[in-house]
């Protein structure tokens, strides 16, 4: 089992190199990169609506950039090599530590996604909160009532909530919460004021910007799960284990928490490990809608302005995430329950 | 009785075991460790043994539905294992298996018809009305309602559906069905029902059988001769009636020994083995039998037994793998004391 | 070196004045940005964004240009000269000028900026070349007085030579490091405020220096008002538009007709805590428009291209999607004073004339109503890269429909877009090209730039006489000239047919909370933001006014309200023809 | 069922009938069975495979999976109680501690995700409450060493798993026996087993009920072992009893045709070998498609025309009865 | 071949969820009607009736005006042509469809701008965008392409899944460790971003939008064949194929494929509403499809930026969630009926 999973561990790195060398290589045949940009920029009009007074130099748009200037340009940025070589040389630095610098913001990739992660934390473990310590109960709820009126309505929610991708939701509740009824904010993860309150103060006001947010995170994730521990819990209560039990004369409701419950954990556990990059990487549709400042934010600006080292980097931090929680995953898995081996 | 149709020497199939870190095999199963046997033409081999000692493996390989490690099986002269994949098709006409569970081998899908008629497409044989025809006869053949041909299987009881599957072993009219557990899911009522037909069949097309199964009595019935197998090895091998009445091996004897017998009056104090079939990834040293075995000597640890002739027996007939064959007395068994009292 | 003899300085102190005497000092201005800025370099990559103006406001240059009067009005520079060679300009620099972190300012730092910007390391390759081939040198006479030398003897020199300095103590050497280096930089300036605190991502703060050394000249005094002038990032126009109904913004653009005419309809309006102005000026317009690319054998033909023209019907979007609040742009170069030709009217939408050109050009109506001509039908790609306009190329699309002209709409990533422009890959350009003080056709029209990627003549307009009348403008001296030849050669350009102007906006219009005053008039001609805090030339001209604030707060509180208010003012309003 | 020749009735199953509903509409699993246990001795029931012998046994334990398996008539008289009517929390006292019942499948009867240790324990904490924990696990070794598991302490820890199927089913006997029941139902505790293993268990059990003196209902299809253990016989139909005797009775003289079918349909050892064996024609009907008179209608090579209306079961003395109308004419028994 | 009575029974089963049934008669009357859109919204007459003969303009070529004798060349504004002949009292008449306006007609009135309300006068039942398209017009046939979408890329997705998928369960071995790396990567592969990209250069249509997705749709279903096939090549049906003499591809076609494939029934309705989904997503970004395509995304888009306009958001809203809804209680239901869940309770 050992060796299974360092085998899975050493696996990581030909998945982490054909995953980066593909976006790698998108990033670079597609056009649009830091040079275009520079090039645009040398010549860019300001076309949306409206003129504006000249800058008092009298600078104008003029003659754009000559090849010497534009091979210059990919020298700093690096794009002057050959795809291959740069990619090892941006490996290299990865090895290091160093995950290279934003071509918009020239920082540091590493500082950018760090100042991001204690906020898709926030949301990400709360929302894992919620999640299981709303679809357990309810689950188990459902399992017991299978097909009763409580199962009936609970299913038309938590699928109403699946249907309805959480950005859409989070427009809805943003629209009558925030705007028509102003009793929630309109986005964003703290006030402007927020510094100059008291820490009860502080709690309120976060938990007041999380409301909104929390409920559209959430909400598409209640059925799977629901569903999850429903099924599995059901399949428990049928097996023949419940009934030796309950022939040992253990009442019903014991039987199922003391056996039951415990196996229908196990694909609960599983899908433990696979959020830990779920909970980082988080939702840039709600996070657009709601200003926050997450990762999924970062992750599609930094797409759509083509801040390709900040692309490469996050993905670097999410899929080895998503890589190691897979592992995680089974690891949990193993350790829950006695049966799995892992050959 | 023909001549040998089925030879198969020194079979071995070990299924191998992958792990460690970079997944090198670190073992295997060795589910059929060094066969050796031979099916004459129309006659049924018996093959008995406890869950999981590689009947089944065996059957397969003779097939070469599983490819074996080592070994050679040759059927009417021909090596099985060495056919190309043209001439293994057309070889398969001629060997047929009967399978174990009569609700997992029909394919839920297809009607009984088309279950029946895949034999025909697939050797191209006659139009498209004669493989209905053909169909229709092979249904009245195993005794069902040809009616029942646009049916699906699970609609279809337990022992028609295993009616189906000898229908489906026999469209091609093979020479030799290995019948894998036929009987084992059926009630008794029903199980004997499937041995007629299968009996009746025999006679009729002159079919060879080889015939696996646990239970004793059933084998007993059906088989001219029986190898019992123990860890994916032979230890004893004989005519039906030799190998009850004067079993050598101390299995085959605890074996004969556990059948229930259906009679109040002949309760008796059992011979028992203890403990359970070891596993035949680390099969035990020396005779694999050994630790179970209430005559194990110490030499029984060390060295491999050998299929040898059973003593005072010479001709073959009687072949048996227990070192201490010769030294130990196995107690009578009942059922003979009340055979015998009849 | 020593100063020619015979300078004759000058300065001006007579000008108008355009801010308000009774404005007074004080009070925090809320402003919100749709992006975080990527940088606070003002040279260098992504230094272009729209933030950039903010900190350009705040360095100011040797001299200004009056907004009204369009003189030279001083800055830096108390007094300047003109050199006899005509490539020279002479200044003295005020004594009092400081930069933020108290050092005078010298001639030596207006030296370091040719240094500067001439340097590899800055990464800005179009500067490097610009200060290279426009500006020859800068003379350091002692360190109040300098001279500005460019390579060419030219027209209107002083836009071209009035330097900003750079803060030669702040940089030192540059390294290859600069970019980075320098990106979040708070680098001393001259200007009023000051970056004083900014979190990346969410908020930029400005704050007024206390006594700024120019607080007292002439142009400056009452204006540049407010203590703080606070940045807020929030991502969405809509949210921002929550968030000034809140108050939590003091400004809004209502240059859009939906919020101006909408939107504005709400509580905040109508019980007057929020006014609305709608303010004329009168500045150049850019060229915004639709560029036919004649390399292309559709638009080969000029009648096609005038057919086109025919076909747009810019009158309609104008009328009955924009409000009939924008203007017809007539030709690309309007708003800049004499230089423009006023004659010159854009093609309206005409089905006459269309069917007139395209039988002309040999076209047939093609079954589905498209005009066709051996097997090829009148169906062209507009290329354009602001979501923002589709409103209004969809409008165009049906509508051309009718004149047998098929659009079909390519909107691309801003920098797609105008690759595939500048590469001359497309039919039909949507776009408008910025502006400058004095009209520029050599680029886009001359037969030097055409039929090669990378340069501004997306028309690949390539015509002989163009080039004459070009090359003429670029060698004349003397404005009258230039000014005739530039009206002669926007005739050539209409003549051509290339260009389909399409609209301009020559006003300003934003709410605002009841406690902003302005001046009378509001706003000069060249002004574009009522409140912009900090342009040297238009801005910070209102203030806050603290009584009114506190007044709005209890009516607020109490529910009760004002008149509402909406102020119109035409002061600087020119006449415009039908759309 | 008047009481059979040993004395002192323990159980006594009146009438019952228990159906499942299903989507197929309702299924008369049992109907209208009754029969007895006397205190100490061994009860068989052998049918063919879904003729309610596992449904009866779970009726006596109310332990049928809920909202589809109902008693919907008769009583299961128990210690002067009626098992069906008892209320749920008295019902419980009496599962495991005083009715103990053994599963069919070894494999998935036990809890995959605890020790056996823990799973045997937990009797004790229900059912003999006050045992310190060191003396829990000595019981539970002990219970353990007499099942016949070797190095029984070490096996508390193990999972399920890690054992071999023979010593599931033992620490399934462990966990039966662990209380001293009065009752023990094994239902078919071998049938998945090998035949040398299943002989294991066989004695076990055997052994196990003659030292603890516990009567007990054996559940099985395989007449040998009904041969082997039982004392008394009840034989099933399609849901119904169609006989009952002792069981040398019934070996000897089988009245119900199906009984005597399934006799003959054995394949034996002392048979000639590859001769026809003798078959009862055709299969069971459906649960849904039951004929109305006799059940075994469509088989029985005797039936006539009575027979489409439902034989009763008739007392042929000395414990004896058969449902089948060859035997007497009224329908004065059964009840 | 006549359905299974496997297959009868679920579908039974299925029926008995009222939940799923009525869901599914909603979506598919909802396609249905939505394939016929031409003759329910649009801005062609259903028939012309012109000086004693009929016209049918919804399906053919586009009339100009001159043929119904007015004075233009382009395409007849039907609308007017009817008011035209009611006021000429010639006998000609104009039936227009319930709503006649088209997806991408500009509806524009003098002196008022859009978008306008909703008004039973006009008949624009949902009001106006923000150019004056009629939002419930835009709302059908913007249905419609996400509908046609998503079965589309199912259907890509299931082709490449079921292919590939099949394979590597069937053949194992280095075939399926290969794949097995491949789609591990692949899924790696943070393919919105890709998608992002892709489409800010090139303007996507169709079909190539169906292909983009596919590249990244494919893995969650070869994975699930892949399972599925890799258990039923173990079968024993299988193996009994095989000792006929069934070649590779027999047995995977007639067999494992015709066996997995049952799955896919069970997957396709959440498929489907993903592809809905996905590409909303992708307009409400501008990602997806060119503009002046009917789209949801582009509405929602609009909507959100008009608030005030609340009849855009409302009727995006309700339409995506009625549709959405109606898909998953479909899925809900499939599932259920494939799989129903023993309910085992003890007193
Ligand atoms: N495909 C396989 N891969 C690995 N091991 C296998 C495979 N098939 C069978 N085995 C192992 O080989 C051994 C023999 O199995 P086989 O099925 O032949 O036994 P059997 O005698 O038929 O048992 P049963 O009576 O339970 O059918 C068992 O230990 C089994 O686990
Ligand atoms: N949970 C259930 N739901 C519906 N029907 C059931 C259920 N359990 C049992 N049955 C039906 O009740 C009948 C009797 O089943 P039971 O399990 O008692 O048979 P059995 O005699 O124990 O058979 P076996 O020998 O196979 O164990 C069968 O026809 C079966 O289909
Ligand atoms: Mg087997
Ligand atoms: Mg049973």
């Amino acid at each position: 089992m050992t060796a299974y999973f360092i085998r899975r561990f050493v696996l990581i790195i030909p998945t982490f190199l054909g995953v980066t060398v593909l976006v790698f290589a998108i990033t670079r045949l597609v056009p649009g990169g830091p040079v275009e940009r520079m090039i645009a920029q040398a010549q860019q009009a300001r076309s949306a609506a409206g003129g504006s007074l000249p800058a008092a130099g009298g600078e104008t748009r003029s003659q754009p950039l000559s090849d010497e200037q534009i091979q210059s340009l990919k020298k700093y940025y690096g794009f002057d090599k050959p795809v291959l070589v740069s990619y090892f040389q941006w490996l290299g630095k990865v090895l290091t530590g160093d995950l290279g610098v934003s071509t918009r913001y020239y920082d540091p990739v590493w500082d950018m996604i760090r100042d991001r992660i204690p906020i898709s934390l926030l949301f990400g473990v709360t929302s894992l909160f919620l999640i299981y310590g709303i679809c357990i109960p309810l689950g188990i709820a459902k399992a017991v009532q299978h097909k009763s009126h409580f199962d009936n309505l609970s299913s038309v929610l938590v699928f109403a909530g699946y249907a309805v991708p959480g950005w859409v939701v989070g427009i809805l509740l943003l629209v009558l919460f925030g705007s028509v009824w102003e009793v929630f904010p309109l986005g964003g993860v703290v006030s402007e004021d927020f510094e100059m309150l008291s820490l009860a103060a502080k709690i309120f006001d976060v938990l007041r910007h999380m409301a909104l947010p929390l409920i559209a995170y959430v909400l598409g994730s209640f059925a799977v799960m629901t569903f999850l521990m429903k099924n599995t819990l059901m399949d428990s209560l049928s097996s023949d284990y419940m009934r030796t039990a309950v022939a040992k004369g253990l009442s019903f409701k014991s039987a199922v928490f003391r056996h039951a419950f415990r196996n229908s954990l196990i694909p609960i556990a599983t899908s433990f490990g696979n959020n830990i990059s779920v909970i980082l990487s988080g939702s840039f549709l709600i996070e657009k809608v709601f200003n926050i400042n997450g990762m999924g934010l970062l992750g599609y600006e930094s797409v759509v302005e083509r801040d390709y080292p900040v692309v490469l980097g996050i993905l670097v931090i999410s899929s080895l995430l998503f890589m190691v929680g897979n592992i995680l995953s089974d690891i949990c898995v193993a350790l829950v329950d006695p049966r799995v081996k892992f050959e | 009785m023909h001549g040998v149709l089925l030879e198969v020497e020194n079979l071995r199939m070990h299924f191998p075991i992958y792990g460690g870190i970079l997944r090198r095999r670190i073992g295997s199963v060795r589910a059929v460790d060094g066969v050796s046997l031979a099916v004459s033409g129309g006659e049924t081999l018996g093959l008995v043994g406890e869950s999981g000692c590689g009947k089944t493996t065996l059957g397969r390989c003779l097939l070469k539905l599983y490819t074996p490690t080592s070994g050679t099986v040759r059927f009417d002269g021909q090596d099985v294992l060495k056919l190309g994949k043209g001439a293994l098709r057309r070889l398969r006409r001629q060997m047929q298996m009967i399978f174990q569970d009569p609700f997992e081998s029909l394919d839920a899908r297809f009607t009984v018809g088309d279950i029946l008629q895949e034999p025909f497409d697939i050797h191209a044989i006659g139009t498209a009305d004669e493989r209905r025809q053909r169909v229709a006869n092979l249904l009245a053949r195993v005794g069902l309602d040809p009616a029942g041909m646009t049916r699906f299987p699970h609609e279809f009881s337990g022992g028609q559906r295993q009616r189906i599957g000898i229908a489906r072993a026999i469209a091609l009219a093979p020479r030799l069905i290995i019948c894998d557990e036929p009987v084992s899911a059926l009630d008794v009522s029903i199980q004997a029902q499937i041995i007629n037909l299968l009996l009746d069949l025999q006679k009729e097309m002159g079919l060879t059988y080889v015939f696996i199964a646990h239970d004793l009595s059933v084998v007993k019935h059906v088989a001219d001769r029986i190898a019992v197998m123990y860890l994916g090895k032979i230890v004893e091998m004989a005519d039906a009636e030799s190998l009850y009445r004067s079993p050598c091996h101390p299995y085959t004897h605890a074996l004969i020994a556990a059948i229930p017998v259906p009679d109040p009056a002949q309760r008796r104090k059992r011979v028992l083995l203890s403990g359970d079939v070891a596993s035949p990834i680390h099969p035990p040293d020396g005779c694999t039998f050994h630790p179970r075995c209430p005559f194990a000597a110490a030499r029984c640890r060390i060295e491999r037994p050998e299929l040898r002739p059973a003593p005072g027996t010479r001709d073959g007939h009687h072949l048996q793998a227990c070192l201490r064959a010769a030294e130990i007395r196995l107690p009578a068994l009942h059922w003979l004391k009340r055979q015998n009292g009849r | 070196p020593h100063l020619p003899s015979g300078l004759k300085w000058l300065s001006n102190d007579t000008d108008p004045l355009y801010a308000a005497p009774e404005a007074v000092k004080g009070g925090s201005l809320h402003l919100a940005l749709l992006s975080f800025p990527l940088t606070f370099r003002v040279v260098g990559p992504d230094s272009n964004g729209s933030f950039r103006g903010a900190i350009l406001g705040n360095q100011l240059s040797l001299i200004g240009i009056h907004p009204n009067t369009e003189h030279i009005v001083p800055e830096l520079a108390t007094h300047w000269a003109f050199g006899s060679d005509k490539k020279t300009m002479y200044f003295k620099l005020n004594p009092k000028a400081r930069w933020s972190d108290g050092r005078p300012v010298t001639a030596g730092d207006f030296a370091y900026t040719l240094e500067f910007m001439r340097s590899k390391k800055i990464i800005a390759p179009w500067y490097n070349d610009y200060y290279s081939r426009e500006i020859e040198r800068v003379i350091v006479y002692d360190d109040r007085t300098l001279a500005v030398v460019s390579t060419k003897a030219q027209p209107d020199l002083y836009l071209k030579l009035n330097l900003t300095p750079t803060p030669r103590h702040f940089y030192g050497r540059l390294g290859d490091d600069f970019v980075r280096r320098y990106n979040w930089k708070i680098v001393p300036n001259t200007g009023p405020y000051r970056i004083t605190r900014f979190s990346k991502g969410r908020s930029i703060v400005f704050a007024r220096k206390k006594n700024w050394w120019g607080r007292n000249l002439r142009y400056f005094k009452h204006r540049f008002n407010v203590d703080r002038v606070i940045f807020r990032v929030i991502r969405d126009l809509n949210i921002q538009w929550e968030y000034f109904k809140k108050g939590k913004l003091d400004v809004f653009g209502l240059t859009m007709p939906k919020y101006w005419h909408e939107k504005s309809k709400t509580r905040v309006f109508e019980k007057g805590y929020v006014q609305r102005i709608w303010f004329f000026n009168d500045t150049q317009q850019p060229a915004m428009g639709m560029w036919l690319n004649q390399d292309h054998a559709i638009f080969a033909d000029r009648n096609v291209r005038y057919a086109f023209a025919h076909g747009m019907n810019v009158g309609k979007v104008i009328r009955q999607v924009l409000h009939n609040d924008y203007y017809r742009l007539e030709n690309g170069y309007v708003g800049y004073g004499a230089y423009s030709n006023r004659r010159i009217r854009a093609r309206r939408f005409n089905l006459q004339k269309v069917a007139f050109y395209m039988h002309k050009a040999g076209w047939h109506r093609g079954p589905d109503g498209i005009w066709a001509k051996n097997g090829r039908r009148f169906s062209v790609v507009v290329t354009y890269g602001f979501a923002g306009h589709t409103p209004r190329l969809v409008v165009l699309k049906e509508e051309a429909k009718k004149a047998g002209i098929e659009l079909r709409l390519e909107k691309l990533d801003m920098s797609a877009a105008f690759k595939k422009i500048l590469e001359k890959k497309h039919d039909v350009a949507w776009m408008g090209w910025s502006t400058s003080l004095r009209p520029q056709f050599w680029e886009h029209f001359h037969s030097a730039n055409a039929h090669k990627p990378q340069t501004n003549n997306i028309t690949n307009t390539d015509d002989a006489q163009m080039d004459r009348l070009i090359d003429a403008y670029r060698n004349s001296l003397e404005a009258k000239e230039r000014i005739v030849l530039s009206k002669k050669i926007q005739d050539r350009i209409h003549a051509i047919g290339a260009f389909v102007p399409t609209f301009m906006v020559p006003y300003v219009r934003q709410a605002f909370w009841r406690w902003w005053r302005l001046p009378t008039p509001p706003g000069t001609r060249h002004t574009d933001d009522l409140f912009a805090p900090f342009d040297s030339a238009t801005g910070g001209l209102f203030w806050f006014d603290a009584a009114r604030y506190r007044e709005t707060a209890r009516a607020r509180k109490k529910h009760t309200s004002f008149a509402p208010a909406t102020i119109i003012d035409k002061t600087y309003r020119r006449e415009v023809p039908a759309p | 069922m008047n009481t059979t020749a040993a004395g002192e009735i323990i159980l006594d199953i009146r009438h019952l009938s228990t159906v499942f509903k299903t989507d197929e509409g309702r299924l008369p699993a049992v109907t209208d069975v009754s029969f007895s246990l006397g205190k100490g001795r061994t009860l068989g029931l052998v049918g063919e495979s879904g003729c309610g012998k596992t449904v009866t046994a779970l009726s006596i334990m109310r332990l049928l999976p809920q909202p589809a398996g109902q008693i919907v008539a008769g009583r299961i008289l128990f210690d002067q109680m009626d098992l069906v009517r008892l209320p749920a929390d008295r019902m419980r006292r009496v599962r495991g501690g005083r009715i103990a019942m053994i599963f069919q499948e070894p494999m998935t009867a036990l809890n995959p995700v605890q020790p056996i240790g823990r799973q045997l324990r937990e009797m004790f904490l229900l059912h003999a409450g006050g045992l310190s924990p060191a003396a829990m696990r000595r019981r539970c070794i002990d219970l353990l060493q007499r099942v016949g598991i070797p190095e029984a302490q070490r096996r508390l820890e193990d999972y399920p798993h890690q054992i071999s199927g023979g010593m599931r089913q033992r620490v399934m006997i462990a966990m039966a026996l662990s209380v001293a029941p009065e009752i023990l139902i094994a239902d078919e505790p071998t049938t998945a087993l090998d035949v040398t293993v299943q002989a294991q268990i066989l004695a076990l059990i055997d052994d196990l009920q003659q030292a603890e003196g516990m009567s007990m209902i054996f559940i099985t299809h395989d007449l040998g072992v009904i041969a082997e253990i039982c004392d008394d016989v009840v034989v099933m139909y399609a849901g119904q009893v169609v006989e009952m005797a002792s069981v040398t009775r019934l070996f000897r003289t089988p009245r119900h045709p199906y009984t005597q079918g399934l006799l003959a349909s054995i394949p034996r050892l002392e048979h000639p070998a590859k001769s026809r064996l003798e078959t009862i024609p055709g299969m069971v009907p459906g649960l849904a498609e039951m004929p109305a008179g006799c059940r075994f209608i469509n088989r029985c090579p005797h039936a006539f025309l009575d027979c489409k209306t439902p034989p009763p079961l008739v007392d042929l003395g000395d414990g004896h009865s058969a449902r089948c109308f060859l035997y007497g004419s009224g329908r004065e028994s059964g009840a | 071949m006549r359905l299974s009575p496997l297959t009868i029974k679920k579908i039974r089963r299925f029926k008995s969820i009222k939940r799923g049934y009525w869901s599914l008669i909603i979506f598919a009357l909802m396609v249905t009607l939505s394939l016929g859109a031409e003759l329910l919204v649009n801005r062609r007459a259903l028939i012309v009736h012109y000086q004693g003969r009929y016209y049918f303009p919804v399906y053919g070529r586009m009339l100009p005006g001159k043929t119904f004798g007015l004075d233009y060349n382009y395409e007849t504004n039907y609308r007017k042509l009817a008011k035209v002949f009611a006021s000429r009292h010639a006998g000609d008449w104009v039936l227009m469809p319930v709503v006649p306006y088209g997806p991408y007609e500009n509806d524009l009135k003098p002196n008022r701008y859009p978008p306008f309300a909703p008004s039973f006068a006009d008949r624009h039942f949902l009001g106006t965008d923000t150019i004056g398209r009629d939002v419930l017009a835009r709302l059908v046939y913007g249905f419609r392409i996400a509908v046609f979408f998503s079965l589309a890329l199912l259907a890509a997705n299931f082709l490449i899944g079921v292919s590939i998928g099949s394979a590597m369960g069937f053949w194992g071995g280095k075939f399926d460790l290969f794949f097995q790396r491949i789609i591990e990567i692949w899924s790696n592969v943070p393919f919105l971003y890709v998608i992002i990209i892709i489409s800010s250069i090139v303007v996507p249509n169709f079909f190539m939008l169906v292909v983009i997705m596919a590249l990244f749709g494919w893995i969650s279903i070869t994975w699930t064949i892949r399972t599925m096939a890799y258990k039923e090549k173990a079968r024993e049906y299988v193996l009994a194929a095989r000792a006929m003499g069934a070649s590779d591809l027999r047995i995977i076609f007639r067999h494992i494929i015709p066996n997995t494939v049952a799955i896919i029934v069970t997957f396709a309705p959440f498929a489907v509403s993903s592809g809905i989904i996905s590409l909303t997503s992708l307009d409400y970004l501008g990602f997806g499809l060119p503009p002046p395509t009917p789209s949801w995304g582009e509405l929602l888009q609009q909507g959100w930026a008009n608030l005030d306009a609340w009849w855009i958001v409302a009727s995006v809203i309700v339409a995506m969630v009625i549709t959405l809804l109606t898909v998953t209680f479909i899925g809900e239901a499939v599932r259920e009926a494939y799989d129903p869940r023993m309910h085992t309770t003890y007193e």
